[in-house]
């Protein structure tokens, strides 16, 4: 099985998750972080006092997939997350070694 | 107790009451100057307890504007639009105010046309404030209050009634054109229709509309205008597919709470007195605000099977909305009955209206103040009752005078027609000269961060 | 200055006074309509300075229920109850106006009897509002002040008690039937009470009771009743042992500070003029609350080490609690004796005791409102003293006056009587039949979402 | 209307002048008690719409410290010292409060001396309050208010004067230090020069200075304090190179607004009577916030390219620090001239000054207080006139009585002169006995959880 | 070492903690996320406008742990945070190549 | 490549920051956390009623790096982070299969 990581903008999470969902894969975990890269930040002022923002807010997707489903759920995420400005993210792809439900105790490709 | 002020006219907002009878009526004629002379020996004695109430009223009335409206309508937003909506509301505080004093108050209350009044009779507040003439001070008055006092409260008016506007356009509204938008409603808009049903010679007062603290003025004026601004300046980018609920109800409903406090000088504070009709005003404002939660929470419950504290808020301002033009022509039952029904339909018109046509009323001005504001305007003429205005005709259609609600019929339609034509005018030279929304970049990326550089939450 | 009110008999609240002298010695048995034409010839002139006070004390205490209480409680839930209780206050701000136009001022302030009013004396505001009799336009009026002013003063108490007693079953009572147990509760606890003590024929104000702004009818009342609710409803899922520390104690210390302020409205404001007797209450209404602060403070640095912001909030409504039956009565300096003494007493309420019975009365409505409820009201019958209330008597303990104490003491004991019975089987009923709380799953999901569908917060 | 109050001084502060017309003129040396006896004769009635409004100043000039201040001040800190600021503005609400009724209050306005006042003659608010006196009730009062009133209403500035301070401070001090320099600095600062301005005796009301509602007293004294502090204390770890924006704008937002609304009792309040002077210190107090946040914002958006709501905010706040002094004494239009002056200038002194000399003044206490306040003190100066003042001579520069601005100047030189000396020795002694700042782990780790063990939201 | 990583409900947090430490494990690392899955949302109206919450408040919990204690630390997780409702969430294992304890520099097991 | 995770006191995000764009790493996404650890929390007290916070604030850095930079970069968050007192936090390294870009859909070391 494989963990896709994705850090998207914020405003297509609910695209992406639509483009997910139609590919079959029905589960995820998303999480709220800030990320620095290419994407200029901008500038604000307080009483004069200027900071620069260089962490933008983005969304990241954890999705756990069995290995046969990982091709087209890359190809989904790449097609809806796209606006094609710098910024619009990274997908990482990791191994997992086992994966368990908890409720059932399911265990690998069950569990998801 | 039988009323003392039966003098004044049916049906007439008791503040003109006091031109009628002082002003107007013993020398209309005159300049501004020798009017305040006149009073200084006619009038009577300015009145430390109506002074202390309509020094209060005026501070509530700014508080609804900010911190009320403020955090009325920055909760409904996205939490990247906090600061535009919060700066829109404060910066009008200060924008308009000053307009106020420069012209405002002047265009409005100035003259002696029927439609519109003088930006030079009181330009910079001549003849309003205490100056000196002949080596004398003079310090004008109008009624039992300063007249500089009764400037002050109107000029909160002035603040709230563009304001209100905000929310039809908020979320993509580009900060400069917004403020110069504001400036020349407030303007044309405003003070045209001001004149109309509060200035002395205003045709509409001739008319003896029931119009008490600004049915017409205020909230049908906003709440049509809201509805061309947000026509014309179309959906926010996503709406209404994408999801937008409001980051922030706990400010929503502060801000509520606030804005019905507030609505206590806006009504009862009408009266210019703290006399009995204040008090009518008060418990009816009370009640009808009472009863508008009632009406839309009952109707939700029904409808969406549970009753939500936005739902709640939205009823009280609705219900404050309708009594706002009948509290000082009603008694505080009619105000029950006012403010149920307004709670009710301003569910439909902010739900199944603004779903048929489709409009993106960001934070439906128009379902709100739109339609509790004509509802009001049109109710004050059924429920007026000589019990709370005084005098011996009758005044409302129950109490047989079916001429009344002529009369309020062509005030809510010519208010209607200015603030349509006038807003659109405005709305499509602004768009050609200075563009009336943000980029579609901006617009993603908030206008907090795009139009202020600034952030409204750091919470880490 | 000798105090001009000398014939309002010692210890007794002030605006009975009124009805003592105007409606209930002269025609005790009169229609309210004739009585009302009676006052219009004898009764003193309506005064615009007491009745700008008055206007403003019931926007005042409006503003307690919300935004001050609702924030105050609002705070200290946990952040997906915040919807709920928001709603709880504000929702009851229209539920008991309504109400109590329709018969709770009337159940409350009608009637001959000494134990209760009627229910149709003043219905719908009969008798109480501008109205037309025999052709006359007839405003009553009460004192200085028409009758409707009074009527809403009052009415602002009614939606604030039931409002404390929210505190007790905050995160876990149904809405549905919070609703009607308010209604049933204001009905049959509050205007019972407020009946004895206030009302021109009430057995407490005939046996001299000191209760000036509501130490019984408010303080105890809720107090004791939340004690009750707590006890039948039970502890939430995993008190004591989760931890659930205040979500948002920057909420709860705003709402301190505008109860605060609100709280002038509530206790000089019951002076129902705006004289020596309202100065006096407005200071020692907020020296008391100084002193809580302190009180409860000192104590929570020298036993927990800090001194928290929740500590002098706590503080501040406890000193405001306690002096609240006494502000008319006692002097500012024994305002600050009294709120120093009602912050220690009320932390030693919120923590030993509260520790020791182990009942959860989530947000402390006993340990603050009963507590200094009751000791206000036992502290007034000590340091009442006539250079206060005026009159030639002894009123309290230290001028000599022991007897005060035991009618303090009945006071006491009836009105823990009366909300502990009534309450209780209110709540067996409303248990039988609607069922109190929601359910264990609707408890952990959180009441904003499972009860009212909405968020309080979405910053993402 | 000619005005009634010819006989207050030009330049007079009015409240001194009842003072001078009433105590100190007739019985200048008589004990408080049988003055108080004298004035029961001669002195005018209570009048209840003075009354009224007096009462109605206090509670918003306490509005102002909380939920006014401490939101504002609140929202600007980061997150981890919200509690911390919110502490020390509400705690502060009790202990000075309970300090001014003890010995602030008479070491303010007793005694004989013109350059401090008297510990002991009214100790304890004696001969204040209501009190019996060879067994004859005395309530004491002052013009047409009770006393107590005038000392509760001017207890409320001694709250909040202190409070501005901790902006100075903000983030790193020790909540005890906080405390006792607070009660030091309120009884050796602020009651001597509330004494040389406002009471009776004061070697600056002698030279009629004038200073409508504490320009000197309130807002140099604290600006130039807080600057002492900044340099005394040091700066904040970390501080200018990392980011420490407002963690909360709309907090900041909501505050500034329930400032302003709080600041028309602050200055229309400083009139003591609901006439025409507190309408013109209203109006004026308005226009000058007004034309503040005009002022700022436009600076801001030329200079920083954008438009900020904490621009408008602060703006608003110079503009309303900066008419305080003048309120009384010069027209509204004056009070837009001076708001906008006031709005520009402070950015500047938030930007450039304080970038220049590189002091940490956490929340720009001295570049707005400081600032604002010592301009107001000098264009009340220039702009001061007899229509607002009342009386035949020449009041400001502009109607031609230099002399004025000599006044002025000593005043302000006067302010600064103890206010920097006093703090500084204070600041001196208690950082060697008690030391001032938390360590640096406490710095880091944030005041809410090692000063007050509280945390400020737990939004999870 | 493994990595541990196990959404669950929030309100399970201070059980599973218990539940952790009780087996020795004395670290981890807590993040506020929203998870998609079978679990039912709820729907929110506002002013008639319906919106289906979809994504469940939940958290997630890393622990790094050396191999001889996972098995145990994923029993206990799965003990302690089960309530048999769908929504319990998951637990996925992946490898860690090497773990350092920024204070000491000591690395791997030694920086457990 | 690697994905290396740093959980590290709130204060030093910055600096960590500097740390590594000196040592030419220019991505990197960073997520709010509260970690448990050796490091004591502290008590908080409402109303009498105390509670132990033993989850202290922390950041979670997420960097992906190519093979040839983890060494420097590891140092660069050590040397940077580093207090010296207990609760700086660790460093976790684990193995990435693939990275996407998703603006140019660039692959691996070429995305990051
Ligand atoms: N090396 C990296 N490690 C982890 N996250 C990264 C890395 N580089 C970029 N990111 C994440 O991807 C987001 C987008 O990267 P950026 O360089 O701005 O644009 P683009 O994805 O178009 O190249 C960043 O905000 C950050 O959250
Ligand atoms: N494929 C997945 N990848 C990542 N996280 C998942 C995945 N499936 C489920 N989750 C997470 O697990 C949580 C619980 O899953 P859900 O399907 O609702 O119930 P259950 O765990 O009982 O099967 C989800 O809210 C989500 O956070
Ligand atoms: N086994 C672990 N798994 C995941 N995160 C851990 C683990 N142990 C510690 N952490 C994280 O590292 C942080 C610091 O650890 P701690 O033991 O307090 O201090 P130190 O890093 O100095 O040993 C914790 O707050 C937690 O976020």
């Amino acid at each position: 099985m494989k963990k896709v990581e994705a850090i998207v903008r914020h405003f297509k999470l609910e695209d992406v998750k639509s483009a997910i969902t139609e590919v079959g894969i029905h589960g995820m975990t998303v999480t709220e972080v800030r990320g620095f890269g290419r994407q200029k930040g901008h500038k604000e002022t307080y009483r004069g006092a200027e900071y620069i923002v260089d962490f933008m807010p983005k969304v990241k997707m954890e999705i756990v997939v069995g290995d046969a489903d990982l091709d087209k759920l890359v190809e989904a995420i790449v097609r809806s997350a796209r606006t094609g400005q710098v910024g619009d993210g990274k997908i990482f792809i990791t191994n997992v070694d086992q994966v368990v439900r908890i409720r059932t105790g399911e265990q690998n490709d069950e569990a998801l | 107790m039988i009323r003392k002020l039966v003098f004044i006219a049916m049906g007439t907002a008791l503040w003109s009451g006091f031109g009628a009878s002082g002003i107007a009526q013993e020398s209309p004629s005159a300049p501004p100057d020798s009017a305040a002379d006149a009073l200084a020996v006619s009038a009577p004695e300015v009145n430390s307890g109506d002074v202390s109430w309509m020094l209060v009223s005026s501070a509530l009335v700014l508080m609804m504007t900010c911190p009320g409206l403020a955090l009325f309508y920055g909760g409904l937003v996205r939490k990247k639009n906090i600061i535009s909506v919060l700066m829109q509301c404060f910066f009008l505080m200060g924008l308009m105010s000053v307009i106020w004093a420069l012209w405002g108050y002047s265009f409005a209350f100035g003259g002696e046309s029927a439609f519109y009044g003088s930006f030079t009779e009181h330009f910079a507040l001549r003849g309003v404030i205490p100056h000196i003439a002949d080596g004398q001070i003079v310090t004008p008055q109008q009624g039992t209050i300063p007249t500089a006092l009764f400037m002050m409260f109107q000029g909160m008016f002035f603040i709230i009634t563009p304001a209100l506007i905000c929310g039809a356009f908020a979320e993509r509204m580009k900060f400069s054109t917004m403020c110069l938008f504001s400036v020349l409603w407030g303007t044309f808009v405003y003070c045209p229709i001001c004149h109309w049903v509060w200035a002395d010679t205003g045709w509409l007062l001739e008319k003896k509309i029931i119009d008490f603290a600004g049915g017409t003025v205020v909230h049908i004026s906003s709440g049509f205008s809201a509805l061309v601004c947000a026509l014309v300046m179309g959906k926010r980018r996503g709406f209404p597919t994408e999801a937008m609920p409001p980051h922030n109800l706990s400010y929503t409903c502060i801000g509520t709470g606030l804005l019905w406090v507030g609505w206590f000088g806006f009504n009862a504070g009408s009266a210019l007195e703290a006399n009995a009709t204040a008090v009518n005003a008060f418990v009816a404002t009370h009640l009808a605000g009472a009863a508008g939660v009632l009406g839309w929470v009952l109707v939700e419950w029904i409808r969406d099977g549970k009753p939500g504290v936005l739902g709640a808020c939205t009823g009280a301002v609705a219900g404050l909305g309708c009594i706002t033009p009948a509290a000082g022509a009603v008694t505080p039952l009619s105000g029950i009955c006012m403010g149920f029904v307004a709670g009710a339909c301003c569910y439909m018109a902010c739900t199944k209206v603004k779903n048929t046509f489709g409009y993106d009323d960001s934070l439906d001005v128009f379902g709100v103040h739109g339609i509790a504001g004509t509802l009001g305007v049109f109710l004050a003429g059924v429920f007026g009752t000589r019990a709370v205005t005084g005098g011996s005709d009758s005044v409302g259609l129950l109490e047989g005078n079916a001429g009344q609600m002529v009369t309020q019929g062509i005030s809510i339609l010519a208010t209607i027609a200015i603030s349509v034509a006038v807003t659109f005018l405005l709305l499509k030279i602004l768009d050609a000269t200075m563009t009336l929304r943000v980029s579609e970049e901006d617009e993603i990326r908030g206008l907090d961060e795009t139009e202020h550089g600034e952030e409204g939450y750091i919470f880490w």
